[in-house]
């Protein structure tokens, strides 16, 4: 049998939680990227 | 057995276990270097 | 509806809800031994993978080491069955060449000496209340000799194998720094200045050829408990002297060590979970631990002064600090200390000797222990 | 006399017939057609092993799952040397994990982290695992966890595909995988029109400077780690598939373990070889003849085809809020078919606009499509499990 609910959530949910780690993520690698670029800047 | 025993047995008989082991060993070791001595010609 | 998402962001936030105390620490801890790995290049080929197997296992919900979780499916097939050790083992046999021990046999007894910490720590760890099986595994820190180690501990204490295997690993490649200050407390100027003059070779192929087999079959029998660390690393160097299986060689000293060292780190990292590693307990076996390779070096030391004694002062007695198995580091340090103090002097192949010498002695000494427990009715 | 001798002949069915003619494809495409040999090839032939009627390689249970079992039924001829493969390899997710930690020491994620937001690429071009997963439940045919796994086709990725579906449907890993591994091929053909469609030839034209930011060693090193950490707090099922991927590419570039990154690279070799045949040897007749399979390979274009979609997409919207407007072409590169989503990106740039060099620039969403699928993998097993 079909479960619309739980599909429905599971595709949205599931998108958007990805999506959230990701940026999460590359705002982090970005920021850490950043310090060390001006860390080596200043050697 | 308590403790103490055991540690006594673990250090007399351990390290003179391997102590006699190695130094049968390097007899052994010496007697074959004579048995078989080094020749010049392996050098190749 | 609403209630569903709210459980979805639960699920998100999950794995911090569940993040014991413990587990952001031993994060820290594992990412502790990558830095001195990549960094400051301390045996980065098992400290990477055991640091990262440190940061896997403390992540929460993830379920690696519980049951069927693949890294608790590679431990019990590798390490619980002693394969991997067992398999670097062959590598570390193919790898290194007796010829300097066989250039004067005598050396093999500061291989012994260089093994008596393994007895005083242990000693000491049932001083301090360890339990008999625990003290063994604390003691054997002291062959300085990680498949050695693990071996034995993943045999009679796998719940301390993470802190012995790390203390093991770490200690070795820390030997540069622990050795010298005790070599210099322990002999005189004039001592370390003695010359041993040069290595000539007078090996024949013959008896390279038999070494192995006579250590195997002499070793195994007088401690049989020990005969499958002996008879790998022997039969590693005996497939390197015979100088005709070279595919086999090769396979041993590369792929098979890479692959299994890969292997062998990460679930040795994994039996590092924050709830069991973090204890007062495995702060005693660190420490416990480096103090077992002081001893050694002292023991080792302290017989060279001996040997120099009995053989009229031809032996220098900082070779006895090489007596310890951490090929080749210590030889290296022997050779450094030696030319500090007579520049002139090459103690480099001699110590060489004592430090192959110290493998075979580690792991005779491992043996003999294992026969004597069994003897005992320990184990 | 004759008696004594047992042929298979007898034994054989159209349905055995018509495998052997798909594994025959499968080696033909593999080694005259050059697509992903190395895995089609040992599919194929893996294939031919099990629809060979009593050769005993293989056993199934009645609903078409290998029959588990050790070396003892082994050796009572119970399970056949293919089964013990599958029992100690696959059900463990033992292969997939290793091949993917193969994958991770080949990896270089120095374009990623030069440009940060090709993370959020990876993650928007797994669009298609989702609507496809949602097609496939709602037609009724699939439970909710084998769509799943269909729908994870689209991240076109191979090892969390096989490692999800492991945990959640089984039965359907032989279709699903050839697919999966067979459509990664075909991403050059069925991207192109999907990005002319999606975007203007102005976006296209989009000039983005020829070489990346030098990324120093400190970030290579600090990238996986971190990435893996936060990942998997955050979505904890994936840590397995994180970890193993990004532990490769730790021993990559900590500068001090080549001896153990080669070791990866070999592991990798010997598992693709043991994926390929259990993977081919899960395809008899019996099991693989049904209108799901069909299914299958059409919702599998599905999901490459939207994949890109939502990788164009994702670089449009962020295009709003850049002055330095990146090429939305990079985006669909987000697919994380390594290295063909990266070229198909360069080749479209190029006919766009010649003197446009977009490789390195669509390596980075390239290789942060794959750390999405394996999110998306683990977030497919936290809620379904």
């Amino acid at each position: 049998m079909v479960q619309w609910k739980l599909a429905f959530l599971i595709s949205g949910a599931g998108y958007g939680i990805n999506i959230l780690v990701l940026i999460i993520i590359s705002v982090i690698i970005w920021i850490v990227s950043l310090m060390i670029q001006k860390k080596e800047k200043a050697q | 057995m308590d403790n103490w025993t055991f540690g006594i047995t673990m250090i007399v008989v351990g390290m003179g276990g391997t102590l006699i082991t190695l130094w049968i060993l390097s007899l052994i070791m010496s007697i074959l270097k004579k048995a078989f001595p080094f020749k010049k010609e392996e050098e190749k | 509806m609403f209630d569903a998402i709210s459980g979805g962001i639960q699920g998100l936030i999950a794995g911090f809800a569940n993040l014991h105390w413990s587990n952001p620490i031993m994060i820290g801890v594992g990412c502790l031994l990558l830095y001195l790995g990549i960094k400051k290049d301390f045996e980065p080929l098992l400290l990477v993978p055991i640091g990262f197997g440190a940061i896997l296992v403390n992540i929460p919900l993830a379920g690696l080491m519980e049951e069927e979780g693949f890294l608790r499916i590679i431990y019990d097939a590798g390490i619980m069955t002693e394969l991997f050790p067992l398999l670097i083992f062959v590598g570390i046999g193919a790898m290194t060449d007796f010829g300097p021990l066989l250039e004067n046999p005598k050396i093999f007894l500061l291989g012994a000496a260089g093994q008596f910490g393994i007895f005083l720590t242990l000693a000491l760890a049932l001083a301090l209340g360890f339990p008999q099986k625990d003290a063994v595994a604390i003691g054997i820190i002291g062959a300085c000799d990680g498949p050695t180690a693990i071996y034995v501990t993943s045999k009679y204490a796998p719940h301390l194998l993470g802190a012995v295997s790390v203390a093991a690993y770490s200690y070795m490649s820390l030997v540069p720094v622990i050795q010298p200050p005790i070599m210099k407390l322990m002999t005189s100027e004039e001592e370390r200045k003695i010359n041993m003059g040069i290595v000539k070779k007078s090996v024949s192929k013959t008896t390279k050829l038999l070494f192995p087999l006579v250590v195997t079959v002499i070793g195994g029998l007088i401690a049989p408990r020990g005969l499958p660390l002996l008879g790998t690393i022997m039969l590693g160097n005996l497939m390197k002297e015979c100088g005709v299986v070279g595919r086999l060689t090769k396979a041993a000293e590369n792929e098979i060590p890479n692959i299994v060292t890969l292997l062998l780190g990460i679930s040795i990292g994994a039996t590092m979970d924050g709830r069991i590693f973090l204890k007062p307990q495995t702060l005693i076996v660190l420490g416990l631990g480096f103090l077992a390779i002081c001893l050694d070096t002292a023991c080792g030391v302290l017989f060279g002064k001996v040997m120099k004694v009995l053989t009229g002062g031809k032996i220098n007695p900082l070779i006895g600090a090489a007596g310890i198995s951490a090929y080749p580091m210590s030889a290296r340090v022997v050779q450094r200390e030696g030319q500090k103090y007579n520049p002139k002097n090459y103690l480099l192949m001699h110590a060489m000797g004592a430090n192959t010498g110290g493998q075979v002695g580690s792991v005779m000494a491992a043996a003999v222990m294992l026969s004597v427990l069994k003897g005992m009715g320990v184990i | 006399m004759f008696g004594l001798y047992e042929s298979a002949l007898g034994q054989m069915t159209l349905g055995n017939l018509a495998m052997l003619l798909i594994g025959g494809v499968l080696i033909y495409l593999g080694i005259v057609k050059k697509m992903e040999p190395i895995l089609l090839v040992p599919i194929g032939f893996g294939i031919f092993m099990v629809n060979l009627p009593i050769a005993g390689i293989m056993t199934y249970t009645s609903e078409g799952l290998p029959a588990l079992g050790g070396v003892k039924e082994i050796a009572e001829g119970k399970i056949g040397i293919l089964n013990l493969l599958y029992y100690y390899g696959l059900e463990t997710e033992l292969i997939p994990l290793l091949i993917f930690l193969g994958v991770g020491t080949l990896m270089d994620f120095s374009p990623t982290i030069a440009r940060p937001i090709s993370l959020v690429f990876g993650a928007t071009a797994q669009l298609g695992v989702f609507v496809v997963f949602l097609i496939a439940h709602l037609s009724g045919m699939f439970s909710i966890n084998e769509s799943a796994c269909i729908g994870i086709i689209g991240g076109s990725d191979g090892p969390p595909t096989v490692y999800l579906t492991v945990a959640l449907a089984p039965v359907l890993l032989g279709p699903i995988t050839m697919v999966a591994y067979s459509y990664m091929a075909l991403v050059p053909i069925l991207q192109p029109p999907v990005i002319r469609l999606l975007t203007t030839k102005k976006e296209r034209m989009i000039m983005m400077k020829p070489q990346i930011r030098k990324v120093s060693k400190l970030e290579l090193i600090l990238f996986p780690i971190i990435v893996f950490i936060v990942a998997s707090l955050l979505v904890p099922k994936s840590a397995p598939l994180v970890g193993m991927l990004m532990f490769g590419n730790l021993l990559r570039v900590s500068g001090v373990t080549e001896r153990l990154a080669r070791a990866g690279g070999i592991l990798n070799d010997i598992l693709i070889l043991l994926l390929g045949i259990s993977v081919g040897s899960l395809m008899p007749a019996q099991v693989f003849f049904n209108p799901r399979t069909l299914l299958i390979i059409g919702l599998a274009v599905l999901a490459f085809i939207f994949s890109t979609v939502g990788g164009l997409l994702g670089a449009k919207f962020i295009n709003l809020f850049l002055k330095e407007k990146i090429n939305p072409i990079i985006g669909a590169a987000g697919v994380s078919a390594i290295p063909m989503a990266a070229r198909v990106a360069q080749i479209e740039g190029q006919k766009a606009n010649p003197k446009n060099y977009l490789l390195m620039h669509a390596l980075g969403p390239n290789m942060a499509g794959a750390i999405g699928t394996s999110l998306v993998a683990g977030i497919f097993m936290g809620m379904l499990r």
